[in-house]
């Protein structure tokens, strides 16, 4: 079906275009919640993406990880930190114009090579499926170790984030 | 005979839709076929959502009045039936009313963007024996991921509004929402761990057989599996006695304080759609979802769903509302342990025989029932005595 | 299946990556860099995927590493979030060119 | 006009002020309390009143004295018939009159049925303001409705009884009457068994009403808190035992008293007041005696109100309201006008404490802590 | 008691009165509420509400002599009253204006009782809704009158007492009239009920 092969691939093109709309959004806007809210479209684009790649499950994981809880994060401390955020104040430093010169250098020169490079896209990898099955196969068999590191360091970024998020209660009984 | 009129009722909104297609593949391309068959799926999808918000409204308050020994609506339509009719009328013409501080775009955006995981959820409950509108192997993962999408649009709104009462709101929606996500993600594990899929058709027929009585809830896993995720989905989609989002004797309607007409009718959509489909997808977790003996299967879990919105209600109609504090000690203290050990008991449950599965699955469970409550005695009432004195 | 050329993929990720480098590089709140921040982690993430899909033959390895690398920045942002709030507290700013004292 | 309240770190980044009321679903009329929040905690809490005034006092010192009985049903609307009582005793303590024995028992019936129709009342209420949606409201009102029902009958309307007259009481009682309070009587310990059933074991109940909004003794007194909340916080003080005004010494009753003085003691004794009013209703039908229901000599008085005046003096009368102690203090000159009215509201004087209760709980509390004082902004405001 | 039987004794509570709305009746803990304009609570006799004027017969027989008593004691002063003169400038002993404004009056029932002609009493009905509440619900003396029967049909038993009570008056009147101020004194609504 040539017609939905050609509606995914311009779907797809359209929902980069989109991704980094938002993503420019996300990085030039002033108001810190309407950047929150174009990173959370930026995530669900990135999912559906992930969706054309044929990785549904990290689709999932990613909305789940990142609209769900990332982002919400986000929203919290710019509640929580919002009578900073004022309208006056400006949100750049200075090294806007040296930032912008650098970074179309780089990405002129990574692109060049991504361009130049043969990728051994190879027709077998292409057909290869990916099943939650073997997803949790390799992750409890080949990446355990893996695994089992970030479980802890998880673990420590919780226990580090409480500290460091908790008052300094005793003084403040009111 | 008999059975075929009981498969072909079974089968009939099926069938339906594949004589239209067939009809529909005589004069045009496959891949007009492909996206009519997408078309009609969630044209159905869509048309279902609001008319069972409609109605489960009227459900509710119809409920609700018998428990308080009233009547309930009954006067627009033979026993309030147009009820739900009359209140979107009035919904449509209401003014829109927009604080002059808000952020526009945001609080426009917000009860729009709310509907769209309430709808997309629908996309993964199996309404009946091959009535799943995407069969996806991921399918629970999708449901649990999409659902929570929902605390960004409440996000919205209650920030947006630049209202006190909704940022509080807001502020508690969120702590509410992330916190019962974590027990109730635990809380579909036994299930998936029973049916060895993510898929929510196969979680279903995993179930089959001995007339219902393979059910998961009629085991001591499956039980507690399904009291923690039902009180998760509860709280999940914002109903009493976890309505602290939008409490409304304290914050006035919360998140939604600053919304009218349309807008607020939006909210309130969808917060009808995810209890439905909050207790379609606990019927297909833990009551074997359209499985059933003699009737057709849609009916089946139509019926168990509507069951357990019915508890909803009874439990609205019934409890107080907890305290924000005591919310959140109730899930990470309680159906979190809880749901944890109901992973451990699933496990032992499959690699023990019967008989001592039975015995010692409900063993742990009791004890560590009565461990958590040991160890949150502020869950418990304190005895008191009243000296009476002349 | 997929229509798209692998270096498609790799030069849309290598602009959000740069879309986030140049909000790291430029913003002044904190919560800001963070976000952006996440933004270059996702477009890696993107790149692991694209690889995976395109050239491995061992296809979960890819999404194995993103899995890893979405678990690092969800802790990413919890530490930073947490700091930020601290900071906050203690010294009534979250923007980075004010902390220039190295303690409080 | 900027509103300063003087909070204690008031402008703080991490503080927010509330606004509750005039206009919040939970605040029993327009009452207003600005709430400063840190987070979901109270740190600061000022009530504000005075929404409701409609001049009450101002008002009897243009009336004559028996014309001002309909106004004191407005006091606190719930339970109009004790605000008819305590007046009632004022005037009849200003002009010496004396009281029928039946009309004696007749006005200890009605003032304990009210009493009973507002604790019920309050409860529903409270439990509303904890978020059980309507249903203890509504099966309070239900018995209330057959109290109310009665009361209709024998004073002529529901809220508004005016059925006290200075020297006796407005309308017999009939035997038909008399059965109807009986009937309650004996039906209302069954409700009462399914209304606990429902609400006093209840663990969300006790969550939240527990521990929350305590009220120490020594505090409470020192603040003149009375009625229920005095007696929740383990005060034995009851004014129908330490006065024993009209008849209350005959009969055999008991004072309930709580052990911490937080928002379910307040709770439950209430509950138990109404079992020990339900005793009291009991003794006073068995002992009812035939006879007048107004005194002779205050004809007068009721026939042409605007033709009596007492002598010069002055007199404090004072009952146990269910909300606590009202007192109203009557001065004459002479006139047919008091030259001065004052009520002492129990409802105004037991918020004074509000914000000592609320400090350090949540926002919840608040709304429960108000809800278990009780108030009547008829009351607070005047 | 083990954790959660509270909650769940409760649901059992609001289970029974959901199955007593169907299965009882209203006073055995069914249905409560009354569907106000097609059903009606039955009318209780000593309900006040406005008040109003009795006539004997006809409308012009008002027994009202315009004395002003109860003017005068009415504690909001709703009522307001003019007597009309005869052609010599006399008082006609009735009422030329009779109003009550019911935006005003709190149905206290205080006229009823310092009436000494029986002629002022107060309604049963309720239903007296109007869209200018600032002239409609002023009740002139034609609105106001109504006849004993009306009385007698509302309120059987108190208008019956109040008819004995005339016609003994009435007889007292046609033997030597003497000692007639005790009974008036004694109010109306003490002799009202057996």
């Amino acid at each position: 079906m040539p017609i939905l092969e050609l509606a995914v691939k311009f779907g797809t093109y359209a929902a980069m275009g989109a991704i980094l709309i938002f993503a420019l959004g996300v990085v030039t806007l002033r108001n810190l919640f309407h950047c929150a809210l174009c990173l959370a479209a930026v995530m669900i684009g990135i999912a559906i993406l992930y969706v054309v790649l044929q990785a549904e499950f990290l689709a999932a994981v990613q909305i789940l990880l990142y609209v769900g809880a990332v982002v919400t994060l986000v929203i919290f401390a710019i509640m929580l930190t919002e009578h900073l955020a004022g309208k006056t104040v400006r949100q750049t430093n200075s090294q806007s114009l040296a930032a912008i010169l650098g970074l179309l250098g780089f990405v002129a020169v990574i692109a060049a090579l991504i361009v130049k490079t043969p990728w051994p896209v190879t027709p077998t990898a292409m057909e290869a499926k990916v099943s939650v099955m073997g997803l949790g196969k390799a992750l409890m068999g080949l990446y355990v170790f893996p695994f089992e590191v970030i479980s802890i360091v998880l673990i420590a970024a919780l226990i580090g984030t409480v500290v460091i998020a908790k008052k300094d209660a005793p003084e403040e009984r009111l | 005979m008999i059975r075929g009129i009981e498969f072909y009722l079974d089968m009939i909104f099926v069938t339906a839709k594949g004589w239209i297609l067939g009809l529909l593949g005589r004069f045009l391309p496959d891949w007009m076929i492909v996206l009519a068959s997408i078309v009609m799926s969630s044209v159905a999808i869509l048309a279902l959502g609001p008319v069972i918000m409609m109605y489960l409204t009227l459900l509710e308050r119809k409920l609700i009045g018998r428990i308080q020994n009233r009547y309930g609506p009954n006067r627009v339509g033979k026993w309030g039936l147009l009820q739900p009719i009359a209140d979107g009328i009035k919904m449509f013409t209401k003014e829109d009313i927009v604080p002059a501080n808000a952020d526009k775009i945001v609080h426009l955006l917000a009860p729009i963007v709310i509907v769209v995981p309430a709808l997309m959820v629908f996309l993964v409950v199996p309404f009946g024996e091959r009535m799943t509108a995407v069969d996806l192997n991921i399918g629970l993962l999708f449901f649990i991921a999409i659902s929570s999408i929902t605390i960004l649009p409440i996000f919205m709104g209650s920030w947006a509004s630049r209202n006190k009462y909704s940022l509080l709101g807001g502020m508690r929606t969120a702590a509410q929402l992330i916190s019962y996500e974590i027990p109730m993600t635990l809380a579909v594990v036994p299930a998936i761990m029973m049916s060895q899929s993510l898929s929510t058709n196969t979680i279903v027929l995993s179930q089959t057989g001995d007339y219902g009585l393979r059910w998961f809830i009629f085991t001591p896993w499956g039980i507690a599996g399904f009291v923690v995720f039902f009180l998760c989905a509860t709280a999940e989609c914002n109903r009493p006695p976890f309505d602290l989002p939008e409490a409304e004797s304290e914050l006035v309607a919360g998140f939604h304080t600053e919304y009218s007409g349309m807008k607020f009718a939006l909210f309130y959509m969808a917060e009808y759609m995810n209890a439905f489909t909050l207790c379609g997808i606990a019927a297909t977790l833990y009551l074997g979802g359209w499985q059933g003996p003699f009737l057709p299967s849609w009916l089946w879990f139509f019926g168990k769903t509507f069951l357990l919105i019915c508890v909803m209600i009874w439990f609205r109609g019934t409890l107080p509302r907890f305290r924000v504090d005591q919310l959140m000690g109730f899930a990470w203290k309680f159906l979190l342990p809880l749901a944890l050990i109901n992973i451990l008991v699933t496990a032992l449950w499959q690699f023990t025989s019967h008989f001592t599965a039975w015995l010692g699955s409900l063993l742990i469970l009791a004890v560590s029932f009565w461990g958590l409550v040991q160890l949150n005695r502020t869950f418990v009432p304190e005895k008191r005595r009243y000296p009476l004195e002349s | 299946m997929i229509a798209l050329p692998l270096s498609h993929m790799l030069i849309f990720s290598l602009l959000l990556f740069a879309i986030g480098l140049y909000g790291a590089l430029v913003r002044r709140n904190i919560i800001g860099i963070l976000i952006s921040i996440e933004l270059m982690l996702n477009a890696t993430n993107i790149n692991l995927i694209a690889f995976s899909k395109y050239t491995s033959l061992a296809p979960e390895t890819g999404q194995i590493f993103a899995i890893f690398v979405i678990a690092l920045a969800a802790t990413a942002a919890a530490v930073g979030l947490a700091i930020v709030l601290a900071l906050y507290r203690t010294r009534k700013t979250i923007y980075s060119d004010e902390v220039h004292l190295l303690k409080w | 006009m900027k509103e300063t309240f003087n909070f204690k770190n008031a402008g703080n980044a991490e503080t927010l002020e509330i606004n509750f009321g005039p206009q919040h679903p939970s605040t029993h009329g327009v009452f207003r309390m600005v709430v400063q929040l840190n987070g979901e905690k109270i740190c600061g809490l000022k009530p504000v009143f005075g929404y409701l005034h409609r001049n009450h006092e101002q008002i009897a010192e243009n009336l004559p004295y028996a014309a001002m009985m309909p106004y004191t049903d407005r006091l606190d609307y719930v339970n109009a018939l004790a605000n008819n009582f305590g007046y009632a005793l004022a005037i009849e303590k200003l002009a010496g009159l004396e009281v029928p024995e039946r009309a004696e028992y007749i006005r200890v019936m009605m003032a304990e049925l009210a009493r009973v129709v507002n604790h019920i009342t309050v409860i529903g209420f409270m439990l509303n303001d904890l978020g059980a949606f309507f249903t203890p409201l509504l099966y309070a009102f239900r018995e209330r409705e057959r109290i109310l029902d009665l009361f209709e009958e024998i004073t002529g309307s529901r809220l508004m009884c005016n059925y006290l007259r200075p020297g006796g009481v407005k309308r017999d009682l009939t035997d038909a009457h008399l059965a109807a309070i009986r009937a309650i009587v004996t039906k209302f310990p069954a409700f009462l068994k399914e209304f606990e059933a429902l609400l006093t074991k209840n663990e969300i109940l006790c969550m939240r009403c527990q521990n929350i909004g305590i009220l120490p003794v020594d505090a409470a007194t020192n603040a003149g808190i009375t009625g229920p909340v005095l007696r929740a916080s383990g005060v034995n003080y009851d004014i129908r035992k330490v006065d024993a005004y009209s008849i209350y010494n005959r009969f055999d009753f008991k004072i309930p008293l709580g052990q911490k003085g937080d928002a379910y003691d307040r709770y439950y004794v209430r509950v138990l007041e109404i079992r020990e009013s339900l005793k009291i209703l009991e003794q006073a039908l068995a002992k009812i005696p035939q006879g007048d229901i107004v005194n002779k000599k205050a004809f007068p008085l009721l026939k042409m109100p605007r033709n009596f005046k007492p002598p010069v003096g002055e007199a404090y009368a004072r009952i146990e309201s269910p909300k606590g102690e009202l007192g109203y203090y009557l001065v004459s000159d002479g006139t047919p006008q008091p030259w001065r009215y004052h009520v002492r509201a129990p409802s105004l004087i037991n918020l004074t404490l509000l914000e000592e209760m609320c400090l350090g709980q949540k926002i919840a509390d608040a709304i429960i802590i108000l809800g278990s004082i009780d108030i009547v902004l008829g009351e607070t405001d005047r | 008691m083990t954790f959660g039987m509270g909650v769940l004794k409760g649901m059992i509570v609001t289970f029974k009165n959901f199955a007593a709305s169907y299965l009882c009746k209203r006073d055995e803990g069914g249905i409560f509420t009354v569907q106000y304009p097609e059903e009606r609570e039955k009318a209780i006799e000593n309900f006040r509400n406005f008040p109003f004027l009795v006539y004997d017969g006809t409308p012009e027989k008002l027994r009202c002599v315009a004395c002003g008593i109860c003017e005068r004691e009415c504690p909001p002063k709703c009522i307001y009253i003019v007597m009309e003169m005869d052609n010599a400038r006399k008082p006609a002993r009735k009422p030329a204006v009779f109003d009550v404004d019911y935006g005003l009056c709190m149905n206290c029932g205080i006229c009823e009782e310092v009436c000494p002609f029986d002629s002022i009493f107060m309604d049963h009905d309720f239903e007296v809704t109007t869209l200018d509440s600032r002239t409609d619900l002023v009740r002139h003396k034609e609105a106001l009158s109504r006849s004993n029967e009306y009385f007698q049909k509302i309120r059987p038993l108190f208008a019956s007492a109040i008819d004995q009570k005339r016609k003994a008056a009435e007889e007292k009147k046609k033997t030597p009239p003497q000692n007639t101020g005790g009974q008036a004194l004694q109010p109306p609504a003490a002799q009202g009920l057996p």
